[in-house]
């Protein structure tokens, strides 16, 4: 089966639906022929012209806002923001509009619209490029905010966002994006929405993650495993929907949990993995719960970031902490 | 007219007094005019209804269109509503009804409803717009789309003065010139954002200027004077039609009344500018204009404004009469499919609910 | 004691403050003549002139970002944002920018500046007008986060925000403009961030609210305590800096507690409350914990708010079935 | 120039064979010229060098001003660093050089300092801006705050022809025409914004012409002509300064680099294009023009490169130098006073530092 990093799975996605659907169309910055700048759209444009693969100004808000109204003409758009923290430039376009749009027009309309966009720290990115604001979009119901950790999930929830009726914020984790190539298999295939994964099985503790802090975890969990520790790793896929029940039923297992992320601590998504596990199995818990999450300061100069982020050593900490209390 | 030169001179066909410009030509006919005259008088009617209305508590908070009904109606006399596409902010509530929006649906908005309130399948209008702006790069998108689709149909957009200060109007109508997409852009300059002056809201000497920056044509009009707006309207809308891109028209009018049913002008406004206003009445001048050619007396104005009132009263009562929403309503129209844990709290909503 | 409402507190707070220092200017949509949409800056064009108090374009970024290059300029400008909602259209300018600036200079410069806005249900506004977005800007560090709650705390709370030499977003609850008026004192003086107030003091179980939630919890109080139950009411005042402390402290004290706030569940400010607590306190708590919110769904029309927003009877049935638990 | 007439022709001064235009005066001479060429050769020099450390990964990604240099230096020129405030994108760096930022100081920030890459006090410049077009509203802000301090300052902000399409680049401009506020826009249209050409970019003829629609002037110069960038900068400084408001000025030039280090243009630029634009190097015509004139020869160049190129030497070696940041410069500058949560996350952090 062929093997394909994040990028390529993405690439791939992209052409093959472009395929199927010629009412699919991929739009932002640089998107044509320098195919993304992490080279996402590679050969799109080549391949499907100028009116499908469109190079647009430099202005988020309207690359938004337009993919809104392209989807009301019966386009399917799948535009890019060429980092997720510059969806600040267009927020009001995102959550006010796109996300609420169906329920403005009282379900005269929907927006069958994909908004990509890279983000994630580690790879000593310039300012505002990493910013992991997952979060904010959790506060504006009615937009669904998929996070892939891998190349095969990559491919299918993109697949699942761009045919799904409602819009999707699909976050790629630029950090993952060429670190390995794993099995991706040709054509479509789809990764349910609101399905949680156990990409790590064990019993002691379950780190729960999303994104490239899945990575972190896995690599958290053969730490502990030398110190005979057998940690369970949850990757939550999508923040919304969110899987309660997996989320509950993993945590339940093994009674002790650290969630991890790259946002920062204070109502960072984490907190609502935790106030959803203390609603629902709160008498299930042995332990504290651990957030390991960035610091409460902005994002700082990349010759910093590697103090910001979490690592390793604090996420073991963490579980340790966890293990003994 | 180039694109780098100035924009033209403000297009005029009807005095305030009611006498025809000299040498400027107009399609419309009488007759196509005193339909004109109806759409505004019924936007007129429908203002001081639904105003005395929310004054008895029946009614929600409401922009009027008082004074600006030549710019409304004469620009939504432009498009056609089985081809093209409206994009309203929210003073142009009459524009939408000329445009196939049931007047007791848009009514029902104002009382609450939801259901009832829903934009009917195939009328081509899209929700009135609260946040001030957001409406402009959604009308670029859609007329961008329309042609990638292959349909032959244009985008009419609604934005105000105070509107056109917003990051949104850039970035909208400067897409819309590198797509040349197929929309009309129709600034209804009013004079007020609330009670924030034209002056204050830019230095420019017309905001027409700014579609230069964009690459395409800006005109000025008369917003009080149906006919030429109607004139401009549909020069511009056959321009998008023929793919030849979008337009800017600046709508020079002004909003006699409050900004909305909340709003004191008093605390404001200069009453003289108002009289002056007031006697640019685009609808007085119109009738003038039709009685000076024999077409206009009391008697007519009386019948119209009675079959007018009967039309609202009826559409009133539907609204009215229409069902209220219940707290299953909350959860409509938001996905497709409820995610789960919306379901639960949907659940736990309607299991507290006193039956 | 002068008694005043808190448009009257804000009203007089912003007064007295620009009689004090110079630097201090207004500035923002109709603020000018009209004193604002709610009247809170009533009067102060005709005492300090067009130049400190100015109306201007509607244009939500241009007056986040402009005013902080007032500040560097050597201003202190309050902006006045006329709804919270529509701080979306100036995301950009205040999260990445006024909150990061300090940062971003390494310290060269600072931003003094208040960026007020009226937020909050229960009044029917239109869209928009009533989004609880607090917790967005908990996300992006280096701004403050005030959330008064009555009429005493909008003056001194207000006064702290503009003598901070750091950016403040201060929210004010506009259901609660105009409800009662209390001891406003006149002359300056402060309320001090990052200081929870006991409201209310009770044995049994312990209200954790902000800003107009804490009006609802003040009236749930009344209402257990007719069943027998004393409650606590807790009004955190800032969102950032948060008070762990006293919030710990009265929460170990009744062992049980609930959260209301008026923005969506997910991701809410309540989650960080919870998931603080279970961090802090873990041991010290007896049931599980329960946040009473806004639905997972965008602000509805007005005629449904009443459904959306936290209800006493949902506070009432949260609290029973915590006091079971 | 009236407000309403469309941009004038573009202005230039020396020909890019480095011959004068015809009966076009200049406020800058030959003296000044030569300083001119000795900023635009430090600035080309930096780029080479910094360039070649970066790939040997001795510096940050970095965005060369290579082909700009007479736009930025020209620009920088027209301002007094004494009184007035400098407001970059991030391409101007040795505009901010020029306005008094130490180059070690800006060469230390692309090597992650953190301490030393803090402009010093009293040294009148922002830092880089990397969300485009943010820094607008700040210098509109700034600009209209220093008069109201009553200070005689002007501000000049960079913009990219792509920044340009943002919306906060229409707020800003809108805001300080409104204002009167003492600000020089200064577009560089490099015709690129990363792959995106210029045509993508607007429709517009010129961006100049979009300062019609905020009421005040807008120029286009010949951004590769030094003295030409300077006659018009200087006479908008002069205008702002005397309180006669905002100017948007239109600097066209190329961007004859990569967009940045991490940038591969042959992706997406046309050959020919970037070798016209050799001919048009802003440096080139500035040498042939002095050579005519005999103040020029291979000799001085020699000499002039060799005084830079140790300038620069000393200054990588200070930034190079300099401290490299810890773990507890994350919790420096983020508030006056570190709420309680954060000073107990950096207690955490530095307490699991191995030390
Ligand atoms: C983004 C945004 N900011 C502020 C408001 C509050 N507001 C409602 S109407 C209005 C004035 C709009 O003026 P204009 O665009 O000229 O339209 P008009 O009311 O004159 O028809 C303002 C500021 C809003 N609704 N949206
Ligand atoms: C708001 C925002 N969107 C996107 C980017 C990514 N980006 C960095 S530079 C650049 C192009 C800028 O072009 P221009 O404004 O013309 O300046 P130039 O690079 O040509 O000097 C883009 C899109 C960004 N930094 N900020
Ligand atoms: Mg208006
Ligand atoms: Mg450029």
């Amino acid at each position: 089966m062929p093997q394909r990093n994040i990028v390529e799975a993405i690439n791939n996605a992209l052409a093959e639906e472009m395929e199927r659907d010629p009412r699919v169309m991929v739009l932002g910055l640089d998107v044509g022929k320098l195919g993304g700048v992490f080279r996402t759209t590679s050969g799109l444009v080549e391949r499907f012209g100028g009116a499908r693969v469109v190079d647009t100004p430099l202005a988020e808000a309207s690359i938004i806002g337009a993919s809104l109204g392209l989807a009301l003409a019966g386009m399917v758009p799948v535009a890019e923001i060429q980092f997720l923290g510059f969806s600040a430039q267009g927020f009001h376009q995102l959550g006010p509009q796109l996300a609420k749009y169906r329920q403005r027009s009282r379900g005269r309309y929907h927006c069958q619209v994909t908004i990509r966009a890279p983000f994630g720290g580690g790879i000593r990115s310039p300012e505002f490029h990493s910013d992991a604001v997952e979060a904010h979009f959790v506060q504006t119901p009615g937009i669904k905010i998929v996070m892939p950790s891998n190349p095969y999930d990559a491919k299918g929830l993109l697949l699942e966002a761009i045919r799904d009726p409602d819009p999707v914020l699909f976050c790629e984790p630029d950090r993952l994006y060429r670190v390995g190539r794993s099995e991706v298999p040709d054509g479509a295939y789809t990764v349910p929405f609101g399905k949680a994964a156990l990409v790590r099985e064990g019993v002691h503790i379950t780190l729960v993650a999303w994104s490239a802090a899945v990575e972190l975890c896995l690599r958290a969990g053969d730490r502990l495993a030398e110190e005979g520790v057998s940690a369970s790793v949850v990757d939550l896929r999508t923040l919304v929907p969110l899987d309660v029940e997996t989320l509950c039923t993993e945590v339940a297992r093994t009674r002790r949990f650290v969630v991890v992320h790259e946002a920062p601590l204070s109502a960072g998504f984490g907190a609502e993995v935790v106030a959803t596990l203390m609603e629902e199995i709160f008498y299930d818990l042995d332990a504290p719960v651990a957030r390991v999450a960035a610091f409460d300061v902005p994002y700082p100069a990349a010759s910093l970031e590697d103090y910001y982020l979490p690592s390793l050593e604090r996420v073991l900490t963490a579980a340790r902490k966890t293990l003994q209390g | 007219m180039s694109k780098n030169s100035a924009v033209q001179k403000r297009h005029s066909v009807l005095t305030p007094e009611g006498t025809r410009v000299a040498g400027v030509q107009s399609l419309m006919d009488e007759e196509f005019l005193i339909a004109a005259l109806r759409w505004m008088m019924k936007s007129r009617l429908y203002d001081k209804r639904v105003i005395t209305l929310q004054r008895q508590g029946q009614f929600g908070v409401y922009s009027p269109g008082t004074g600006q009904e030549a710019s409304i109606i004469g620009s939504a006399m432009a498009v056609d509503p089985v081809r093209d596409w409206m994009v309203p902010q929210y003073r142009e509530l009459m524009a939408t009804v000329h445009h196939g929006l049931p007047l007791e649906v848009i009514s029902a908005q104002y009382l609450g409803k939801i259901a009832p309130a829903r934009i009917p399948d195939g009328v081509k209008v899209l929700p009135s717009q609260v946040s001030i702006g957001a409406q402009l790069p959604h009308a670029t998108g859609l007329a961008w789309g329309l042609r990638l689709r292959g349909e032959d149909a244009v985008v009419l957009a609604y934005i105000g003065e105070g509107g056109s200060s917003e990051g949104d109007f850039h970035e909208a109508l400067n897409l819309a010139g590198v797509m040349k997409a197929p929309v009309v852009f129709f600034l209804q300059n009013n004079q007020w954002a609330i009670s924030t002056s034209r002056r204050v809201q830019s230095a420019t000497s017309s905001f027409a200027l700014r579609a230069a920056g964009y690459g395409f044509e800006g005109i000025e009009v008369d917003g009080n004077d149906v006919m030429a707006v109607y004139d401009v309207a549909v020069a511009a809308v056959e321009r998008a039609r023929a793919g030849d891109g979008p337009t800017l028209i600046e709508a020079v009018t002004y909003r006699m009344g409050f900004h909305n049913t909340t709003d004191n002008p008093s605390r404001y406004q200069n009453p003289d500018e108002l009289e002056e206003a007031r006697r640019r009445d685009p609808i007085e001048r119109v009738q003038k204009y039709l009685a000076g050619l024999g077409l206009w007396d009391q008697g007519r104005e009386a019948k119209m404004t009675e079959e007018i009132r009967d039309e609202i009263e009826t559409a009133l009562e539907a609204a009215m009469a229409a069902p209220v929403p219940g707290p299953e309503d909350l959860f409509e129209n938001v996905y497709e499919h409820l995610p789960q844990r919306v379901l639960q709290q949907r659940g736990e909503l309607l299991a507290g609910q006193p039956d």
